[in-house]
């Protein structure tokens, strides 16, 4: 087996390392060893984006990414995304908006939403379909999912 | 009036091409012994020993009946046996 | 998955040096949105993977006088996100702009796309338009290949084993110029193309004469395809539907595509007469400067 | 409308678990982390059609970092015995063959051996040293070529069989008839003015949940088997459990974890007793989950179709006659739903005369299941296609005719039973008075199109306990799996009953050892069915709490009220529920109380879709422009919960129209197991979604409930097609109306 490697990052914030196997991905590592499940397996091949994470501030599919190529990177998660004392406006939307069923999607999608939100404070809705193409729901048929993003840009407008 | 008894239509060869039979009981249990006194062979379509037969659901009037042979049938009840059904 | 070891070399000269010592057991990791998945599926059993994506050469992206430098390593969403520096080069960000979700952009780079060679991919029709130069390095020294002839078949290129590809080089556009690239998917995001048409055109001071044209396409054949004769066929040509016609119509000749569960042949070549005429309409309307209105997956 | 007068029913709560799911801490199936955990990897058959003729595990076995190795010959025999599995029945000698080949395998992707170790990657290595020698056989894809006498036949012991007996001595791929007749057919058709009949095709499609199959087994020292996993059904996990590995079903325990969408496809089992026999041999906990290319192959999509459909109708456009001819491709091993479909596919109408025939028929595919509202899409396409011809021919419009010919309480459908009280009319009326309806479409090359669609829902049993803290609140433990929101619908029924609000329930789905028993989540059931458990716990804690306060007061129990979450007693006496939740501990036991439901069955629902299309006819593609959904949900508890159920379910019926397919190789294997190729709609592919909530209450429903999950996907495949045919001019018959077909269409005009 290849030596494994010990990987130096920033999770949420937080400086972390962990030792990986080459051939792991950021999404096996993150769930299996670092106990961060809410980025999901939807489809191992970046068509679902159930596993979105942001990298340096930009959303990527974390199963398409080895775990040693997150060396020295920023990582943020799902996990990280509320502050402590309630929920971020995102989440806050999707929950008023009903903009989720099942959920298994839902942590992918706030992540894509997040970083398009950074971006672009005040996406159309074409900007948001656009965005949020690389993540599928088959739940909700995603009126509710822009609608939120839609609610959530507005609120932070307002802050 | 009487519980009215339809017969599924592929055995309506059992019952001389009749469709429904008039029969007295006050279950579906004595309904089908009934049909069967007068058609023989019947009983042994729709039961599987004292139950019905597997994959199968019985109908009194409008509702699915969810005691099996010992659903009571009114005096004017239908009584249909179709298959039992699910859903996603 | 597949065993394998993993290098991250920040300069060039160890990078190549993997890959003289490797045998083609080596294999270039850029975005490797494509890479890892054919990993996971045993495509490719590399034993070591080479993370080029630490080296500057290959995150080159600039514009000076003698055109426009793309460091093959730079992701899809860094070139549309520069839209400046590549504001002359539309047929590129259209391309950068449809590769997977924005996830996806985020990480794949033009240059893996390339290497990636698979028929349908969306950037290589876009390059053979732009006239692209794709600039090959090994432990050798260098090489230029212009970008229609980097692809020679499915999976395949004109990479030897020690090779790897640097940077694309595109020379300065003329004044007038326009380009576009479009695909045909059934879903209008996130799929992959079933015909993929880039165009580029040069018109007269008039804007109503072809100076010089381009057709390239793409999942109509083993490679990305350049379409000569209906490129050249535009040389000189009034703007027309006639002229444009004509061209689509070549364009379909040149095709040779196959059945398979994305499209048939008789759909795929139909589709390229169609895309053809409207990829060429969008170039040529993007070359007089007018206003455009496009939709997701139009 | 009655909801007028509800004070939680009809409002928009935040979901219990809503917190939980936005933050990625809710636990689902694959998130199960133990210690000593192994994980395991299972070899699937590259054929379509073989016959296994040896399997070697001694190298795989032997491999560094395996723990066990298990094949078929792991799971006890099974003799031919049909299960009840409450929703349904299963034939668990196929059951256990499905969830590991022994003899033959039916299908690429079929499940030969498992391998439990270490790691995934080690596991999956593992696989590739289990030795498979197989003599491959001929594959039958096709329902029509299945039922050729010369076709290669899949199982030997299938005969076909109807009510009438078996009709078939030697083996054969059709294992089940359904006849169903009304009237007189022949002379239906006489009646009629205009008769129109056409053939429809439909591919396999699947439910493309987003989580893939997972399962987690621990089989402890002590012979106690304890499952983590998504189901739609933790109890019907545990009865398939115990059947296949013929234990009693008290040594099993199913914890049942969130679950990443099912629609249908997550109530069979299939990693479930694998991974529990890799536990037995390891000695260790052991997970399963499945990639995304076995969820396509090996689970259980919903089947490709043949219909035959002819109809006639009157000068007045009055229907007089109906004729269906079904045929479903059940994969591997017999249990489509094609009897549904039957039962369906007439069944918006009032038809004088009918006939049916349906057919259930083994193909070389994977063993099909539910898929919500299982075969009324199918039949929903075919029919309500027709229909739209005998308008055209008629020159009559489409909402016109529906209200014409519309099912009402009554009703008799082909297969003889009469209608409830049904809202199909009021369905139609809502398209008819819709913005959406009464709007011109302009443009080139646009068509509108609108379509009709059936679901019975049942009912089925629920078991909840309820239980009274002393702060005034209640928490609710539940068997029924929340894929969509129930914890939230069934927290405001019992909020409802007790005068309280929503947030003062809190619901938990527990596991099998920790509530009465549940049917599935499915057949669109939980809020209705365990809705009227929750509101019988509900009542019995009033009753409780009134003898209580009667105590407390000195009083007869008659002269104490419950009341808007108050209790009151003579002399002006009262206790808000809070108040009286915080005497319950110096007043007497604690209130525990319990609700089950189990005897009522629902009418049934129905929706009328609108659609507005854009064809491009220089390619084939279709865009929706603009769509409405009018639907009887009885009454909404959670409206916004509602419309999603209403969206979501035509969002996949869209994607079933325009693209979603298996493609299949000559040799049975599936070319696009993948999110790209095979093509669920992404958010470019879909304009908001207007719904129209129709209330016409069901009167077995405590609070008028009928479920809504299932009907909106069976009719956007016909309601699609007709705004196609106005569009462009071509009827599309064969779904999916993808680009290369619609534009082969287009051409050929």
């Amino acid at each position: 087996m290849a030596k494994k490697r010990i990987v130096t990052t920033t999770i949420n914030g937080k400086e972390t390392q962990f030792l990986c196997q080459p051939r792991q991905t950021l999404l096996e590592i993150l769930r299996d060893d670092l106990a961060l499940t809410g980025s999901k397996e939807g489809c191992s091949n970046g068509n679902c984006g159930a596993c979105t994470v942001l990298c340096n501030g930009k959303a990527v599919n974390s199963c398409l990414i080895l775990a040693v190529e997150a060396e020295g990177a920023e990582i943020e998660t799902i996990e990280g995304v509320a502050p402590v004392d309630g929920l971020d406006s995102l989440q806050d939307a999707f929950l008023q908006q009903a903009a989720l069923q099942c959920g298994i999607c839902t942590p992918g999608f706030i992540m894509s939403a997040k970083a398009l939100l950074q971006e672009q404070p005040d996406p159309s809705e074409e900007d948001i379909r656009f965005n949020l193409a690389g993540n599928l729901c088959r739940c909700t048929g995603y009126d509710k999912i822009v609608r939120a993003v839609q609610d959530a840009a507005a609120a932070r407008q307002q802050v | 009036m009487v519980p009215l008894v339809y017969i599924p239509p592929l055995l309506k060869s059992l019952t001389n091409g009749q469709e429904i039979v008039e029969v007295s009981g006050k279950n579906v249990r004595e309904v089908i012994q009934a049909v069967e006194a007068i058609y023989p062979g019947f009983a042994a379509r729709i039961c599987d020993g004292d139950d019905l037969r597997s994959g199968l659901a019985v109908t009194v009037g409008t509702k699915l009946a969810t005691n099996g042979l010992r659903e009571v049938v009114d005096t004017d009840s239908e009584v249909h046996f179709l298959p039992a059904i699910s859903g996603g | 998955m597949h065993d394998f070891d993993y290098e991250a070399p920040v300069d060039l000269d160890t990078a190549l040096r993997f890959f003289a010592e490797r045998n083609g057991s080596a294999r270039v990791l850029a975005g490797g949105t494509d890479l890892i998945d054919q990993i996971r599926l045993g495509r490719y059993a590399p034993d070591l993977l080479v993370d080029i994506k630490k080296l500057p050469e290959l995150n080159v992206l600039e514009c000076q006088e003698g055109g426009l430098r793309l460091g093959a390593a730079v992701p899809c969403s860094e070139i549309y996100r520069n839209e400046t520096v590549v504001s002359g080069y539309e047929a590129l960000v259209d391309s950068c702009r449809i590769i997977g979700g924005i996830q996806v952009q985020n990480r794949a780079s033009v240059g893996g796309n390339l290497c990636n060679s698979g028929p349908a991919a969306d950037s290589p029709p876009s390059l053979i338009v732009l006239g692209a130069r794709c600039v090959i390095a090994s432990a050798q020294g260098q090489r230029e290949v212009p970008a229609e002839e980097f692809c020679t078949g499915p999976g395949e290129n004109v990479l030897q084993q020690d090779e790897v590809l640097i940077e694309i080089r595109f020379s300065s556009r003329p004044p007038r110029s326009g380009s576009h690239y479009r695909r045909f998917t059934p879903r209008n995001e996130m799929d992959i193309a079933v015909v993929g048409v880039g165009a580029s055109v040069t018109l007269d001071e008039t804007g109503e004469r072809f100076v010089d044209a381009r057709i390239a396409l793409g999942a109509v054949a083993p490679t990305p395809l350049f379409a000569r004769e209906a490129s050249e066929s535009l040389t000189g040509q009034p703007v027309n539907d006639e002229t444009i016609a004509r061209a689509a119509e070549l364009a379909q000749q040149a095709a040779r595509p196959i059945d398979d569960m994305r499209g048939t042949k008789e759909f795929r070549i139909h589709v390229t007469g169609v895309l053809t005429r409207r990829v060429l309409a969008a170039a040529i309307g993007r070359a007089r400067g007018e206003e455009e209105g496009t939709r997701i997956g139009h | 409308m009655a909801s007028t007068s509800y004070k939680v029913i009809g409002t928009r709560p935040i979901r219990h678990d809503g917190t939980d799911k936005v933050t990625g801490r809710a636990q689902f199936g694959a998130d199960i982390q133990l210690s000593g955990m192994l994980f395991g990897a299972i070899l699937r058959s590259p054929h379509a059609h073989a016959r296994i003729k040896s399997i070697d595990i001694s190298q795989a076995e032997s491999y560094p970092g395996v723990h066990a190795v298990v094949t078929g010959t792991d799971l006890p025999e099974q003799q031919q015995k049909v299960a009840h599995l409450g929703e349904g029945d299963v034939n668990l000698y196929h059951l256990s063959q499905n969830v590991l080949a022994r003899q033959k395998v039916l299908y690429k992707g079929h499940a030969v051996a498992a391998v439990a170790a270490d790691d995934i990657h080690i596991a999956q290595e593992a696989t590739q040293l289990i030795n498979v020698e197989y003599e491959v056989l001929p594959p039958v894809l096709d329902v029509l070529e299945a039922m050729q006498d010369e076709a290669p036949v899949l199982n030997d012991d299938v005969r076909t069989d109807s009510m009438a007996g078996e009709e078939s001595k030697d083996p054969t791929n059709v294992a089940k008839h359904y006849f169903y007749e009304k009237g007189n057919i022949e002379k239906g058709f006489e009646a009629a003015h205009v008769v129109i009949e056409r053939e429809y095709r439909t591919s396999t499609v699947h439910q493309g949940y987003i989580e893939p199959h997972n399962a987690t087994a621990l089989w402890n020292q002590d012979g106690q088997i304890t499952i983590w996993t998504s189901t739609q059904g933790s109890f019907m996990v545990r009865q398939q459990m115990a059947d296949l590995l013929k234990l009693p079903e008290s040594r099993i325990k199913v914890v049942p974890m969130e679950i990443g969408g099912g629609f249908g496809g997550k109530i069979s089992v299939y990693l479930q007793p694998v991974a529990a026999l890799l536990s037995k041999k390891s000695g260790r906990p052991v997970k399963l989950v499945m990639d995304r290319a076995s969820v396509f192959e090996a689970t259980g999509p919903t089947p490709g179709s043949y219909i035959r459909v002819k109809m006639g109708a009157d000068r007045e456009g009055k229907l007089t006659a109906a004729e269906a001819y079904v045929a479903f491709e059940a994969g591997g091993f017999p249990g489509s739903p094609v009897v549904c479909a039957c039962m369906c596919i007439f069944a918006c109408y009032d038809v004088p005369h009918g006939r049916i025939n349906g057919y259930d028929v083994c193909v070389n595919k994977p063993r099909s299941n539910a898929y919500r509202a299982p075969g009324s899409t199918h039949a929903a396409f075919a029919a309500e296609s027709v229909v739209d011809e005998i308008c055209e021919r008629l020159e009559m419009d489409p909402v016109e005719f529906r209200l014409k010919n519309a099912a009402q309480e009554g009703t008799r459908r082909v297969d003889g039973v009469q209608f409830a009280r049904i809202g199909m009319k009021e369905t139609v009326e809502a398209i008819r008075d819709s913005e959406h309806w009464k709007s011109s479409l302009e443009g080139k090359y646009r068509g509108r199109g609108i379509a009709s669609g059936f679901w019975f829902n049942v009912g089925l049993k629920s078991s909840v306990t309820a239980m009274l803290a002393a702060d005034g609140t209640v928490s609710l433990l539940e068997g029924s799996t929340d894929i969509g929101g129930t914890r939230a619908s069934l927290s405001m029924q019992l909020a409802e009953t007790l005068g309280i609000a929503a947030e003062d329930i809190k619901p938990a789905v527990v596991d099998t050892d920790s509530v009465g028993y549940n049917d599935v989540t499915g057949g669109s059931r939980v809020t209705f069915s365990t809705g009227i458990a929750v509101h019988n716990a509900g009542l019995e804690m009033r009753r409780q709490l009134i003898e209580r306060v009667a105590n407390i007061w000195e009083v007869k129990v008659e002269d104490v009220q419950y009341e808007d979450g108050k209790v009151r007693g003579p002399g002006g006496k009262e206790f808000t529920f809070r108040e009286l939740a915080a005497k319950i501990h110096a007043t007497g036991e604690p209130i525990t109380v319990k609700g089950t439901s189990g005897s009522e069955n629902q009418a049934g629902a129905f929706g009328t879709h609108c659609v507005d299309v854009e064809v491009d006819p220089e390619t084939g593609k279709v865009d929706v422009l603009r769509y409405t959904i009018a639907q009887d949900c009885g009454t909404a508890i959670h409206p916004a919960y509602v419309e999603g159920q209403m969206q979501g379910g035509a969002a996949q019926g869209i994607g079933w129209a325009l693209n979603e397919e298996y493609v299949y190789d000559e040799h049975g294997a599936m070319r696009n197991a993948t999110f790209l190729d095979y093509r669920i709609p992404t958010c470019c592919d879909l304009p908001m979604m207007d719904t129209i909530i129709v209330e016409v209450p069901d009167p077995q429903h405590p609070f008028g409930v009928r479920g809504v999950g299932e009907v909106p996907i069976a009719p956007p495949p016909a309601a699609l097609v007709a705004a196609i045919y106005q569009a462009v001019g071509v009827r599309m018959r064969e779904l999916p109306a993808s680009p290369p077909r619609l534009l082969h269409q287009i051409l050929q005009r």
